[in-house]
């Protein structure tokens, strides 16, 4: 199994239409999950959430978490913090959202590593589409 | 401005002059007495530079919040924090959430069992930095940063001067007040309002004005 | 009425969570429209579904369309041609996508021109989460 | 490698030597019939390197191309060549759709009413300087353009040493299935493909596959 992936965004929709989108492109092999909104499915942002879908998407090999912005970004860091000394390995990406899961998504189906894999999402920034 | 809450009566018949467990627990359910009583203010300041949702957002933490210590009860003013902490990051579902409950949490930590005004203020310094380490916005940014340094700066000068636990807290609840105000004229440069550019001028920032309840709330409880 | 903007996705999920998103964010008063997916609601790109699309967010000030990548950004390159000298008037952003809607939305909807509104989504290349 | 087509009549008893209306949209037919008859192999194709729907695509928009041409009648080659290119870019709903359809567009405009070899090198050379500045690939980046620039190069060369349409268009046959074959080493640098990086090395690409059934087609249809 590929490493992890977990798309946080404080919409449930682009959370999911995202994970939709990565597995077209990347294959069924890769292990992305989403963690939209609050455990009731509003707008917003759940640590308890984001605590399940990296639960979901670790397969021992670490998760890669990529953030919409605002309080996804902060619940993140929070829940790094947490887990500092613990398990499963989680690496936040610096991401843009589409663009890095997408880039992380196709280079966790080839087998890559953790940082690998989050690096990918993180060079996306430099991309260009005109 | 004495405390006419539920838990005036740990005040009582004495000056309270430690932030002990019960005051600690007094503190937290004032505020969120404080949040009730302004969550449409919060609200609609959220609603002008945000995405208006402030008021309940911090309606649902303090109220987790004081519903987790009234199920369990802390045995120190630590741990009451530290558990109002975890409970904000749980439910507020906002920006706010993380950063005031990291805040919390790191106040709790710096606390431990102790409880005089010299801890407290070092409390209140490591809530300060952890909010400012975890959110990466300076003063002037126009966020709860504006409100909580120089609440911090006047319960340490006042604490520093002799000042006791209810005089710190108050000059801190003052400063936090003048501080919120003062985003007024302030240009958002972190969070949801920052994306509105110079548009977020002119308003108050609603978490400065959040910062400011918390901090009066201590006031109030601590008030002979 | 704000400057228009048009977010093309080969997947019509995507594009309708990442306007929906803009709304919560820039409030009521953007013109902003889903172009995601063929006519028929499949996963790819329809310049006629784009053309729609862009018709629905004009109202009289120009349009921004903002792509996720692929066949999104080549299928709006050939509407733009084809439209060279017609109304209305169109604009480009390479930006990333949801970050870049984010802030054009945001822009638009404090009245600002075309030009700006396009700048500021691709600008957004520029953002940093951590 | 004579035409076995259900359009060969239009060629029977005489050798081809234009690009008429009739030649032209006999073309596209064929184009049609060759898609057809590799839909499966474009899918596989696609399905290792990008997202399996290649064969779909082309099937999809060379089926409305020649559905549109049924209906109209174009009265020279450049607008059969533009309505084809009018309907890929409108039904094949991938990346390949808006640019053989560009290409097909600046092909037709380039023909206009001309009909001679030499109009249709020129011809071919515009497809292909249009489907580059629309996806801005250069040869090597593992695309349509590593079929198409040695099929139009081996095209004006025969032309150009007075070889017939026929003749001209069987070199760039022969280059296009040449150019699709050598970009099985190559690893892709533009369109989905190059998400995947080095795991694309070791695989034809589906829409060099495609330009030379297109390139093909061409050929077949001029066949004496
Ligand atoms: N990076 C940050 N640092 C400090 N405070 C911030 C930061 N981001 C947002 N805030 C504060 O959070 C407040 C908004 O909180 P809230 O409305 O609950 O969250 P959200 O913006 O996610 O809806 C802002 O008014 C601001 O004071
Ligand atoms: N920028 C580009 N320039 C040239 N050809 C491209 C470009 N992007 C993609 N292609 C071609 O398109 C083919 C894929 O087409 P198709 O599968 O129909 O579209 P999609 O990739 O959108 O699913 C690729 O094999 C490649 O040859
Ligand atoms: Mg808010
Ligand atoms: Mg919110
Ligand atoms: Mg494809
Ligand atoms: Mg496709």
């Amino acid at each position: 199994m590929s490493v992890g992936i977990v798309l946080v965004s404080h919409s449930p929709a682009l959370a999911s239409a995202t994970v939709e989108m990565a597995r077209t492109l990347a294959g069924p092999g890769v292990s992305i999950a989403p963690a939209g909104g609050t455990a009731d499915g509003e707008v917003g942002t759940s640590i308890d959430v984001i605590r399940n879908a990296i639960a979901d998407a670790d397969a021992g090999r670490g998760v890669v978490v990529l953030m919409d912005m605002g309080s996804s970004v902060l619940t993140a860091k929070t829940l790094l913090e947490d887990l500092e000394d613990g398990e499963p390995q989680l690496r936040l990406a610096d991401a843009p959202f589409v663009e890095g899961t997408v880039a992380a998504a196709v280079l966790a189906s080839t087998g890559a590593e953790l940082e690998s894999v989050a690096r990918s999402a993180e060079e996306a920034w430099s991309m260009r589409k005109l | 401005m004495g405390c006419t809450c539920q838990y005036a009566g740990a005040a009582v018949g004495g000056l309270i002059v430690n932030l002990d467990a019960t005051t600690a627990r007094a503190w937290i359910v004032r505020v969120a007495e404080l949040i009730h009583a302004n969550e449409q203010r919060l609200t609609d300041l959220d609603a002008t530079i945000g995405d208006g949702d402030h008021g309940a957002n911090m309606q649902r933490g303090v109220a987790a919040a004081v519903a987790s210590l009234e199920e369990q009860e802390p045995e120190d003013a630590g741990k009451v924090l530290n558990s109002t902490g975890r409970e904000l990051i749980s439910k507020t579902g906002g920006a706010s959430g993380p950063l005031y409950g990291t805040g919390f949490r790191r106040a709790g930590k710096e606390l431990g069992d102790e409880v005089d005004v010299q801890a407290v203020a070092r409390a209140l310094e490591a809530m300060l930095r952890s909010i400012e380490e975890l959110g990466g916005a300076t003063q002037e940014e126009k966020t709860i940063v504006d409100a909580l340094a120089p609440a911090v700066a006047a319960f340490q000068e006042t604490s520093g001067q002799g000042g006791d636990l209810h005089a710190a807290a108050s000059a801190a609840a003052e400063a936090a007040e003048r501080g919120a105000a003062a985003t007024i004229p302030l240009q958002a440069r972190k969070g949801r309002a920052s994306y509105l550019g110079e548009r977020s001028i002119g308003h108050e920032d609603p978490g400065a004005a959040s910062t400011a309840l918390i901090i009066r709330a201590l006031a109030d409880v601590t008030a002979p």
